[in-house]
């Protein structure tokens, strides 16, 4: 078991976490992430679940994190990746995880992260005409958008 | 005379079409999901005249089925416009009727009727098929009376309701 | 002018498995290029999270998939109780255990009537959709609901099985078992059947690994992977099981892996019923859950749906509602990556029923 | 002269009333098979009444508009070259080749229809309905010459007289019958030849724009076809009948066991469709050509 | 009165010379003398039209006389000729105004003459020499035709004239070989001759004689020049190709099996299969196998030409076997029908001629929608289409239902089978024409276009009316072919102004009941369907996408590959090409120079075929001076 954590502590730059017996946290340098991912993947870590970020808006940055899991040793890793809020780009995975693509694209479209490499990402995913700040940000009011947009119905309002 | 000939037509016309109800083959949303059991064997709407179609052309109810998003939005109303009149649209669920558990959500509209007139509303997340059916029975009733007129507002508000699709849309 | 056309499998189509499109195009009737569209379906689901509290948004994960809701209250459960550290009573787990094996059942006989019309045989959609419905008034009698249960709950389930459910629960597997020898003999014995699904859409163990398949297309290419034996949560660490796998990888291995996982959720819950503490609690002592903070930290919960391994992401900021969830479809991969490659070189006939069986679930991957 | 008018009046009526009854008893027992109750049995008339009666219909074309006209045109036209019992009618203008053509008039307006919809699924349906046709039409001409060889003719008439006193084609020459049978059943287009429409590949196929009464006189195409088919098949293999209640119960009995069939295929593909009918019904249909030409 | 038939034949050439001078003075003086000229010659035919003139001697060579002569099958023959040639000047006056270069034009004017004059010269041959004289004039002017239509038919043109060439080898050598026994090749004497010769001599100049025709009726396997042909000549031009030129070799057949060699004569002395000359009954399955081959070809093609092309090698194929059946039926079926195929052949050709010359482009997969904007061509092009699938009531039919009576009253099945599959075939690929060209989706770029101008129209229409005529009054044909056969022998068959009785086939036929309740059945469900609520014109863009809102920057027509999934059935038979066994015979040739000939040739397709030229003259030669090969 801890065979495998010892083989991520090996890899360059990487801060280890473990969380539970095969929940691990890796967190990266932003440079350093596709290389990270590229090492992850020679170890066993063949899958890539989910990617997605997280708007930590209190430090002005976005958490990027990629779940890996490795198919062997029964092991979920979250790579983790801290960028800069105000410009946030990432190199693409889509060369070392196939299925990264359209999780980028969803993450360009969703929190408006430029994902360089990634021809398709920022192109309309989910939303089609969107054009407000990008929609998963945490200054982004729903409520506030959607009363704008759409009249609610309330009770006295008779159907016309 | 002549009226009463057009009157009589009507009413022969409504008689038979609220028997033979074609509905169209869109699942809009997640109410979709009880349609299925109604459609097959164990509630077997069919026994009420009702089948499923495939294109907007051949159908005369458009089912709204559950919460409509505005991507969605955009083809139900290419679809309501592409089909025949006459055409009744039953919202479907109570995120048809005021948005339900997405009423912040920024996707899902809130009304359906201010953007296509919709006959009848069917409560509840999500419609047991009981509810569905007997839905499709009052909505029998309506084309009966007469009262199932939506296609004929649509037509007669054609403004109104461009005004509120273009502010949704764009 | 170029050689090829364009043509919309969706939304508004039968060839599709719910509310998405898939932008095809075609040379003939082969196809050179196939692009999904989706969004369709899309709610802001991880949006409204953030906006409420842990026990309202109970209200909303079963939305996330409607073929099969259970697994994402099983994964918002789970990674709930990991984050508070949370142990749950034997009894909530061998419930939750049969709960999602029967909505697997209920899943795996929808899918069988969706596969059969996409290769035209209504006979058997219209035998499957009966006989699930059934599933769901077993579900009805503990909730009061078909479909959106809400009854599993971070700390167990909601409430205590109503005095005679496992019976009826067996008696549903016994019929549901009677009725699996009609449905072999029609479909999955059929010689058309064989016909128009072996060596179709292909999807080799090498691809399967590459693209990040899970589930059945990953256990039809030969890999036994599976989250209810590799990380197994509820009461599958009880229960004496094994994953089938096929070699091949094409449709017709992925459809006949899904008739041996209905036999394995048949079989899952039979063993389930009767190794079940027959009295005990159902929900471990839970704070208010108005009040209900929950420590800061993050963690991924998976379980095993019918279509592969689905996932919650959670962050929590030491307050009472979720910093961010992030919800993993097994379909997002499945059709993203794997779809839009293995539809092209099919032919127009092969489209909709190999969207089928790779089993795409539209608003998995909107949400 | 009346009587002249009034036969060219109701034998169309009544190829379209049998029709409609098929189409009546299809609906049930395709509901009984998928253990469901069915719709009411007169719910043909109210779909077909109501699509008929509806207040706007759109056109893409005056060639979308013919298109459901001339198929219809083509099939009445078919109804009066086959013989029924005690009519003759217009056998004596064209025989049995002849009717192998007109019949297809009705697919060849439906094919224009369809085409002017501009609808790529409408195409398809239609490159489909085509291919199929020349499927089929391979083992049909076989035992459509087997059966012209045995009697030495090929007027209809002639052939359903030679059959009479239960001398049926099914037992003189049962290969070429259970080709025939094949064969009708492909034409009707019922699983696994629901090729033309399967709602899950091209949306209804040809059908695809058509909606209002253009759709509701597809319909009506649709039971003169039924009819066309195994009235033809009837008079060819089962030597006609008598009177017009046994022709009724001969065409029933067909459909009867063509609708069993209906519910348990899955769908061909259309090229697997054609190779099926291009190697097992040819080669049963050939070597009962031959046994003809022997004897 | 003798001077007429030679009015008639110089008629053309003259016109041709005067279109040339003419064309010198004014652009519109050379038009008006083609069109006046070609309308002499039709005039004269029509004067003349079924007078019997016998050997009208005007000239002689090598103490033969050179004989023209007419009887009511030439009149048939003379009747397509003419007609069509005229309707081709017509046409070609809009259409070929895109051609800038005058010079070549006034050149294209009179090959267009000649080919009419050489083609009517063949037809009112009565002796052999007269009648390889004007076909070889018929296959150089027509190369030269061939020609025009731009750098791709450099090649077509070229294969053509080597496989012409090759033809008329074989003709020659055969009429050497008569002449050395007879020392006239007036029909009568070389038929008289023929009566008395030996077997293998009657069937060695019987078969050279037929390779000739073969080449030029394009029977399978000699038909691989008239695909490329057909489709790379100039839109005028490939009516006059497929209508008229290929009839000259069905009409060759029909002359040397029926005029100079009987039935009786073929039945002594060779085996008969179905009672049945074994020649002709070869000749019949070669003409199946063209049916059906060439319509699996149609049926693939992406051109619109070149389906029309290989459409005209299957529709030959009818004409041939209807011809080499022997029996009265047949025979008059398959003349019926090679005059019905110059008919709806011209007319769609025409009608593709006025696609191309609106659009510019003949590649199907570009076109569609076009009914919208040509309805008149349309509509022709939809009489043309129906009267080729031998769809009743129009004159494909007919002839097609002769021809399998025919077929049937001898119990060929296999042939018969053949037949009707092809005629299945036909629905695929004529339906393809039609949906790939009018119908479907409309290109923005075509949104302005025409239908075509009136001169265009005519030709078109005339012909379109013809179909309609020669469908449901058949007997109008009938006339001519059942009087023309009985002074070739034939027992003469029982025909009506509207079909065939009992008696003469094994069923019946009025093609005008069954064009009467078809109007009245369409006029009836007309009026039916008039009466239901109206209805309303939407935009091609209104149109079912699955929920989809369509734009014009989709291209959302289904043309490229409308039978690929055909096709994947047939793939077998298709990669069975003839063309391949030539191009392998062309590199065993190309090997065999390199390695042992030292390169004396160095081309390619000319090395192959003066190959084949010096080994048929050998074995021809070895034929006349030995007497005996086998």
């Amino acid at each position: 078991m801890m065979g495998i954590v010892d083989k991520i502590k090996e890899i360059d730059g990487t801060k280890v976490t473990v969380q539970r017996e095969n929940r691990i946290f890796v967190d990266v340098e932003k440079e350093r992430v596709i290389g990270t991912l590229y090492s992850m993947k020679l170890i066993g870590f063949s899958q890539l679940s989910v990617l997605s970020v997280i708007d930590r808006i209190a430090d002005n940055q976005f958490e990027i994190f990629y779940v890996l899991y490795n198919r062997d040793e029964k092991v979920n890793a979250t790579v983790r990746v801290w960028i800069d809020r105000d410009n946030p780009v990432i190199e693409t995975a889509e060369k070392i995880y196939p299925s990264a693509h359209a999780w980028e694209r969803e993450i360009a479209e969703m929190f408006g992260v430029k994902v360089e490499g990634n021809e398709e990402a920022g192109k309309p995913f989910i939303l089609e005409n969107w054009n407000d700040l990008p929609p998963m940000r945490k200054d982004f009011d729903s409520i506030k958008y959607s009363s704008e947009h759409f009249v609610f119905r309330h009770s006295e309002d008779k159907n016309e | 005379m002549e009226k009463m000939t057009q009157d009589q037509v009507r009413t022969i016309a409504n008689m038979l079409r609220k028997r033979s109800l074609w509905m169209i083959h869109y699942c809009t949303g997640c109410g979709a999901m009880e349609l299925p059991p109604t459609m097959t064997s164990r509630y077997d709407m069919s026994r009420l005249g009702l089948a499923p179609f495939v294109t907007s052309r051949q159908a005369d109810i458009l089912l709204i089925t559950g919460y409509l998003n505005v991507k969605t939005l955009r083809r139900v109303i290419t679809v309501y416009e592409q089909m025949l009149d006459p055409k009744y649209v039953i919202g479907f669920g109570s995120c048809a009727l005021n948005g339900g558990v997405y009423w912040d959500s920024y996707a899902v509209i809130k009304q359906l009727d201010r953007y296509i007139p919709a006959d009848l509303y069917i409560a509840g997340c999500m419609p047991r098929p009981e509810a569905i059916i007997t839905a499709f029975q009052d909505l029998m009733d309506l084309i009966d009376s007469g009262k199932a007129d939506g296609y004929k507002r649509y037509k007669r508000d054609l403004a109104y309701y461009k005004e509120n699709q273009r502010k949704v849309l764009g | 002018m170029s050689k090829s056309y364009e043509l919309f499998i969706g939304p508004n189509h039968p060839g599709i498995p719910g509310n998405f499109s898939v932008k095809i195009e075609l040379e003939g009737d082969t196809v050179v290029k196939a692009k999904g569209d989706p969004g369709y379906l899309h709610r802001a689901f991880e949006k409204a999270m953030e906006g409420r509290y842990y026990i309202q948004n109970l209200a909303l994960i079963p939305r996330i998939c409607v073929p099969e809701p259970d697994i994402n209250e099983a994964a918002y459960a789970m990674a709930v109780e990991d984050l508070m550290g949370i142990e749950i009573p034997e009894r909530a787990k061998y419930i939750r255990t049969i709960v999602l094996e029967l909505a697997r059942v209920a899943n795996l006989t929808f899918w069988m009537g969706s596969f059969a019309a996409t290769l035209g045989l209504y006979t058997l959609s219209q035998w499957s959709f009966g006989d699930r419905d059934y599933a769901l008034d077993l579900f009805n009698e503990i909730c009061g609901a078909r479909v959106y249960h809400m009854f599993i709950w971070p700390g167990g389930v909601r409430r205590d099985l109503p005095p005679g459910w496992e019976d009826r629960v067996l008696d549903y597997v016994k019929y549901i078992k009677e009725r699996l020898v009609d449905y072999d003999n029609i479909f999955f014995k059929n010689v058309m059947f064989k016909y128009r699904t072996k060596g179709m859409a292909v999807v080799t163990k090498e691809q399967a690994i590459e693209w990040g398949a899970t589930g059945p297309i990953l256990k039809a290419a030969g890999v036994a992977q599976d989250v209810r034996k590799d990380d197994p949560y509820a009461a599958y660490g009880y229960l004496d099981f094994e994953i089938p796998t096929l070699t091949d990888g094409d449709s017709w291995s992925r459809a006949m892996i899904r008739r041996m996982e209905l036999d394995l959720s048949l079989d899952l819950i039979e063993q389930a019923v009767k190794k079940m503490p027959k009295k005990g609690p159902v929900c471990a002592k839970m704070p208010n859950p108005l009040k209900g903070i929950v420590p800061a930290g993050e963690t991924y919960a998976k379980v095993e749906s019918a279509r592969g391994e689905h996932g919650f992401y959670m962050v929590s900021d030491n307050t009472g509602k979720p910093y961010r969830v992030a919800v993993r479809g097994a379909s997002h991969t499945h059709m993203f990556t794997i779809a839009e490659k293995v539809l092209i070189g099919q032919r127009l006939a092969d489209v909709s029923h190999t969207l089928v069986s790779l089993d795409i679930c539209p608003p998995e991957f909107d949400r | 002269m009346v009587s002249t008018i009034l036969i060219a009046i109701c034998v169309p009526l009544l190829a379209f009333a049998i029709g409609l009854t098929f189409i009546m008893f299809k609906l049930k027992i395709t509901a009984r098979v998928q253990r469901r109750y069915g719709p009411p049995i007169i719910q043909p008339i109210y779909n077909l009444l109501k699509l008929l009666l509806k207040e706007d219909n759109i056109s893409h074309g005056v060639i979308f508009s013919l298109g459901p006209i001339i198929a219809l045109a083509g099939s009445i036209l078919a109804v009066f070259f086959i013989p029924i019992p005690g009519l003759n009618l217009l056998t004596g203008s064209g025989d049995l080749i002849a009717l192998l053509y007109i019949m297809a008039i009705g697919s060849l307006g439906m094919a224009l229809g369809a085409g002017n919809t501009a609808n790529p699924n409408a195409s398809i349906g239609i490159s489909r309905a085509l291919t199929l046709m020349f499927g089929y039409d391979l083992p049909l001409v076989i035992i459509v010459i087997s059966v012209i060889l045995q009697y030495h003719t090929t007027n209809l008439a002639d052939i359903v007289a030679a059959q009479a006193n239960g001398h049926w084609t099914l037992w003189t020459l049962p290969l070429s019958a259970i080709v025939g049978f094949v064969v009708t059943y492909g034409a009707l287009g019922e699983h696994p030849f629901d090729i033309i429409t399967a709602p899950h590949e091209v949306a209804t196929g040809p059908m695809v724009e058509y909606g209002g009464k253009h759709l509701g006189f597809l319909m009506i195409n649709h039971m003169f076809h039924i009819y066309i088919e195994i009235a033809l098949f009837v008079d060819l293999f089962l030597g006609g009948a008598s009177n017009l209640f046994w022709f009724y119960i001969k065409m029933f009995g067909v459909f009867f066991i063509m609708m069993l069939c209906d519910e348990v295929f899955l769908r061909f593909k259309i090229d697997d469709a054609v190779r099926f009918f291009w190697k097992w019904p040819t080669v049963v249909a050939l070597i009962s050509l031959i046994i003809v030409l022997v004897k | 009165m003798n001077m007429s038939l030679e009015l008639l034949l110089a008629t053309p050439f003259i016109g041709g010379l005067l279109t040339y001078i003419g064309g010198k003075v004014h652009r519109w003086v050379r038009n008006l003398i083609a069109v006046l000229f070609s309308l002499a010659t039709v005039g004269e035919m029509a004067m003349y039209y079924n007078t019997t003139f016998k050997g009208v001697v005007w000239g002689s060579l090598f103490g033969s006389n050179l004989v023209l002569q007419t009887n009511p099958i030439t009149w048939l023959f003379l009747f397509i000729v003419t007609a069509i040639s005229l309707l081709v000047i017509v046409f070609s006056i809009d259409d070929m105004k895109k051609e800038e270069d005058e010079i070549v034009l006034d050149s294209y004017y009179m090959q267009l003459l000649f080919v009419e004059g050489a083609m009517v010269g063949i037809v009112l041959a009565g002796d052999l020499i007269t009648f390889f004289m004007f076909w070889e004039i018929m296959s150089w002017t027509s190369y030269f035709l061939i020609v025009h239509g731009g750098k791709k038919s450099m090649a077509a043109g070229y294969k053509y004239i080597i496989m012409s060439v090759i033809g008329a080898y074989a003709m020659f050598i055969a009429i050497a070989m008569l002449y050395a026994k007879t020392h006239s090749l007036v029909y009568s004497d070389v038929a008289l001759a023929l009566s008395q010769a030996s077997p293998s001599f009657i069937i060695w100049t019987v078969v050279l004689l037929s390779v000739g025709f073969f080449v030029k009726a394009a029977v399978m396997p000699l038909h691989t020049w008239l695909p490329d042909a057909h489709s790379e000549a100039p839109s005028p031009v490939s009516p006059l190709l497929s209508g008229v030129l290929i009839k000259m070799g069905a009409y060759g057949l029909f002359i040397v099996f029926y005029g100079l060699l009987s039935v009786n004569l073929a039945k002594n002395i060779m085996p008969s299969v179905f009672s049945t000359p074994i020649l002709l009954y070869i000749i019949q399955w070669l003409a199946a196998l063209s049916i059906v081959l060439a319509t699996f070809l149609a049926i693939m093609q992406e051109d619109a030409k070149r389906l029309l092309a290989y459409s005209s090698v299957s529709q030959i194929g009818y004409v041939v076997l209807g011809l080499a059946t022997g029996t009265s039926l047949g025979v008059a079926g398959g003349l019926f029908h090679a005059l019905n195929h110059a008919i709806f052949k011209g007319l769609l050709f025409l009608a593709v001629g006025a696609v191309i010359y609106r659009t510019g482009t003949r590649n199907m997969s570009e076109l569609g929608g076009l009914v919208k904007k040509m309805p008149f061509t349309f509509t022709a092009l939809l009489l043309g289409i129906i009267a080729l699938a031998g769809v009743p009531p129009l004159n494909g039919f007919v002839s097609k239902w002769m021809i399998y009576e025919a077929l049937i009253q001898k119990k060929e099945v296999f042939l018969l089978i053949m037949a009707f599959v092809g005629s299945t075939g036909a629905f695929l690929y004529v339906y393809r024409l039609i949906h790939s060209l009018f119908l479907g989706q409309l290109p923005e770029k075509y949104e302005n276009v025409k239908d075509v101008p009136i001169l265009m129209q005519i030709p078109i229409w005339i012909l379109a009316l013809s179909t309609i005529v020669y469908g449901i009054f058949p007997g109008l044909a009938m006339d001519v072919i059942v009087k023309g056969m009985k002074l070739f022998g034939f027992t003469p068959i029982a025909y009506n102004l509207f079909g065939f009785p009992e008696g003469t086939a094994m069923g019946s036929l009025t093609v005008i009941n069954i064009a009467a309740v078809l109007m009245t059945a369409f006029v009836a469900v007309f009026i039916i369907f008039i009466l239901f609520p109206k209805t309303r014109q939407v935009s091609q863009y209104d149109n079912y996408a699955s929920g989809q809102e369509l734009t014009p920057d989709f291209k959302y027509n289904y043309s490229f590959g409308f039978y690929m999934s055909f096709g994947r059935v047939i793939k077998p038979i298709l990669s069975m090409s003839i063309e391949r066994v030539y191009n392998y015979w062309i590199d065993a040739f190309k090997i065999f120079g390199d390695y042992y000939m030292r390169r004396i040739y160095t081309g390619n397709l000319e090395t192959y075929n003066s190959y084949i030229v010096i080994v048929v003259t050998i074995a021809a030669a070895a034929v006349l001076l030995g007497g005996k090969l086998w």
